[in-house]
């Protein structure tokens, strides 16, 4: 295999980004897939920062959202201010695609990225939201990367940061939620969609060399597996504009 | 232009306006423009009992909470990038139960500190509807019943009165606002008067400033007025906004400050490393904060190679080609 | 950088967009930056029953309804400054009761725009409590009631859900959101692919326009987008939110433009006059709109002596020692 | 007389503005005053408007608060967001005066400038609000400037468009606003100010050569003109400064 997880995982996030579509990053991975998508198969789609930054031209790769290097000639540096009313507007924040990761995920794509145990005393604490639960509330639709892990998707989650389908169907709708949601769940072995109308997760995607079993293992929850097909590894050039464009130094790789 | 010149050192800045137990935010995002020469003075000044208010402010909020000097946050995310996906003295404070502790999310502080700015009870947003930020509470009734500044609640969530389409939001979540006794920025450029320009992205600075009671603008060059004015547009915060301005180069290192230096690699991945153990931890502060006597001398220590490399060039405003493994 | 190029003419801009009976909002205030050669376009295209929401924008505004183009107005000022302290066409309007109005204050209608922009129902203020701005209303419930894309309520006063101090306001109003189909713009520079850039005060412009659903941008300049890249903290809006882009020198006109061109008062005292009288106003419109083309024409028919006169010298951005009696 | 009853207004209102403050002002005469009184007794004041300029370097006096004069050499070029939001809010509210005008005033300060006659089919439209509402609603205190004319100083305003002492005494307390209101009413003839109780109107000057009965038949209401004192006439100096570095071109006066 001539290439890393974070690789594929990078690559199989990118080809999802349709081209013109706002591209809501956080740090790693996602920034990651988000350059790597205007390369692939969205020259024209805008990478976006909480932080305000708009169009940012990544010549070389941030180590987090405000890293000056996404304020470079930009279309516009604005703040937090602007940055999540262009995700909350209603005109604008359907046109967002946000990237998201956590620590864990339940069937509906909840996310947790607070704590792991008791929230006033955990076992286990997290960053928490940042503009996580913000994106999750506002946006046309999320891509979230997760380590496929034994205890990271779970049935119940210790602390809900970011809403997904809350407890599915037309849950969004019902707390007042716009629609949105998670379609994709991308990790280092597998890719996970979300069902029409039960908004429940099912296994869509193994990668290159996965047997099913290393990630039914760290599922703790009943998953639709038969829907899953393979899916292709990174091909030769995407390989290439990862390395070459987006992250020479390997920072994230 | 005959107003009192506002310029002072930083340990008169923060003697003089911070005090223990107040209520404090500091400007900056994760690891770009944190005012770290505010924060490891107020460390060796040994200020206490601080609640901090703070949406991502990385480092800044680390330092002062593993120095022991912070009592209570209300955060909305606690890391600095790749430097440490969650801040380690932070996630220590909390799993131990060392100080108390409330999450939002960032757009909720922005929205708190903005109400503050505008002089409002409250702003609204449709975020978190259906989350644990919104049905779990940090701070125990008792704590709020204490602290008499605090909102009884921690936020509300109301039926919208104008709904009147179906895709008008049913809900809206309120969030309360947040007035610090005092904000800390620092910035590129401020005059002698406190009239301020910030470069790149703002964050939420300006509505941090606005919130606050106090304003202490740390500042990369002490400008002239009229050189400020020649561009206006370019300025952010009006003179009348600030209580005091500190000529402090290098101010926001470790962190960055875009156009003028990159943050230091090397002492984030070295304050990683010992802020992961309370022996080292206590090392780090007694040889880079309580071992110098003010920021330049933190400065000279780190020496002047290190702030070399990172030192930002044109036109992209941080040290390209900058080794950041 | 390969997105579609919006650049269009005037005529073109305002009739994709502009529909008769659409909700409408156009940036500047009073005798500033106001679109006025969309303002015209709208006027030649005779496109009517629109609903208008303004704060201060005078002399726009006045045209649009003296032309006959406004069903309804949500409006805080109706004034051009020293020209009309209240807008000519905009007062007969009102007392011959040829328009539905209602009365808001700047800051209310800025807060409605805000929350259009926000994304969210409302955002709140003290401001007005006590007054007739909050008891009367100008909408009968039964044109509310018609007009579906109306709030129910032109504002509401609830409890403050927050109030624990007692300098804590008690009560605080809600302003319902606006999101016109289309708000309209005059900026001094823009790209092909819409990043505008705008000097000097900005009003409510960037409010209006994220507010909108769809947004005209005219500009004085049309300059390449790594231009405005170079220094993109000066620059107000990213080109995603941004429908057309007019190439339109004097796009103000009469109206000023800082940086530019000052305002003409030789055309507002003109109209002023001629908008005294419905036989002159309509003088006015037959010579001075109906009458050309296009703006490009209507600045002929002043000629070139008169831009020359207002023309903006520097630093001071306006027309220094232009006779404005 | 030497001058003109403009002026007169001017000047007394510029005497009131202390060093410091930050002087919210309108188009015309409030203007001047602001000006002049950086010239007189506050030098260190700040002119303020409400379109989002800051401390203007007004070389020529501006025709409206948009005019591009008041960009000029500002500390800050805003909006009206941000010019609201420091009137609202609480630390920098209240270090403003608010210098307004209005149609109609009644007893109690409130302020009439949206309609004389029904409201909804008047006998007379005026601009509207404008800020006019917010400062008044907003700030520390209040300067007005009216016309001594009969139908302007009357018992019941056929419109309240900002907010003065509301039916006095704690009227504003209880309608919910924040302490403040009108301080000064400057007129043509005449100053006003409000009983620190009642806060109700009286007389409390008139300027050389007026008569009592000039003032008080133009008054609608009862009138308390006890303890009105003359007001001394614009000196030499006041005037020079309001005609050479104020208004050269006459354009107010």
């Amino acid at each position: 295999m001539d290439y890393t997880l974070r690789e594929m995982m990078a690559v199989v996030a990118a080809r999802e980004i349709r081209d013109g579509e706002i591209v809501f990053c956080g740090t790693g991975i996602s920034m990651l897939a988000a350059m790597a998508a205007k390369h692939i198969s969205a020259p024209r789609s805008v990478i976006f920062f909480e932080t305000g930054a708009i169009d940012s031209r990544l010549e070389e790769i941030p180590l987090a959202v405000a890293d000056s290097r996404v304020m470079y000639h930009t279309a516009l540096n604005g703040g937090l201010a602007d940055a999540f009313a262009t995700m909350q507007n209603r005109f604008t924040g359907s046109r967002v695609v946000g990237i998201l990761g956590a620590a864990q995920i339940d069937p509906y794509g909840n996310l947790n990225s607070t704590v792991i145990g008791d929230y006033d005393r955990p076992q286990r604490r997290f960053s928490g939201s940042g503009g996580a639960c913000d994106v999750a509330s506002f946006v046309g639709r999320t891509i979230i990367f997760m380590r496929q892990v034994k205890g990271r998707f779970v049935e119940k989650l210790d602390y809900l940061t970011s809403p997904g389908y809350l407890d599915g169907r037309d849950g969004r709708r019902r707390a007042g939620l716009r629609p949105g949601g998670p379609e994709l769940v991308v990790t280092d072995k597998a890719v996970f969609r979300f069902d029409e109308k039960t908004k429940r997760m099912y296994l869509a995607g193994y990668y290159p060399g996965i047997a099913m079993d290393e990630i039914l293992e760290t599922v703790d929850f009943d998953l639709d597996y038969n829907q899953a097909v393979p899916i292709p590894a990174p091909t030769g050039k995407e390989l290439l504009i990862l390395r070459e464009k987006c992250d020479p130094q390997g920072l994230i790789r | 232009m005959s107003d009192p010149d506002k310029c002072m050192t930083m340990a008169e800045a923060v003697g003089r306006f911070i005090k223990p137990g107040c209520h404090l935010s500091i400007g900056g995002f994760t690891l770009n423009r944190n005012p770290m020469a505010a924060v490891y003075e107020i460390i060796r000044q040994r200020i206490d009992n601080l609640h901090l208010y703070a949406h991502s402010n990385g480092q800044g909020v680390d330092e002062l909470i593993g120095a022991g000097c912070v009592r209570a946050i209300e955060i909305a995310y606690g890391g600095t990038g790749r430097f440490a996906p969650t801040c380690i003295r932070f996630r220590r404070a909390v799993e131990s139960g060392q100080i108390h502790f409330e999450d939002y999310s960032n757009y909720h502080m922005t929205l708190r500190f903005m109400a503050g700015a505008m002089g409002v009870p409250f702003l609204p947003t449709v975020s978190g509807l259906g989350t644990d930020i919104i049905r779990k509470w940090g701070f125990s009734p008792e704590f709020r019943e204490a602290e008499s500044r605090l909102p009884r609640e921690k936020l509300l969530v109301i039926d919208n009165p104008f709904r009147r389409q179906d895709d008008d939001p049913p809900k809206v979540v309120l969030l309360p606002a947040i007035n610090p006794d005092v904000t800390i920025l620092h910035v590129q450029k401020a005059s002698h008067r406190g009239t301020v320009r910030i470069s790149g992205l703002t964050f939420a600075d300006v509505e941090q400033a606005r919130a606050a009671r106090h304003l202490i603008v740390s500042c990369e060059e002490l400008v002239e007025e009229d050189d400020l004015r020649r561009e206006p547009d370019g300025n952010q915060l009006p003179f009348f906004q600030v209580d005091a301005v500190v000529l402090q180069p290098y101010g926001a290192y470790p962190t960055a400050c875009y156009g003028c230096y990159d943050y230091d690699p090397e002492y984030l991945n070295r304050y990683r490393q010992l802020a992961g153990d309370d022996d080292t931890f206590q090392d780090y502060l007694d040889e880079y904060v309580y071992g110098v006597e003010n920021h330049e001398q933190l400065c000279r220590l780190v020496g002047p190679d290190r702030l070399r490399q990172i030192k930002a060039v044109k036109p992209q405003g941080y040290a390209a080609g900058l080794d950041r493994r």
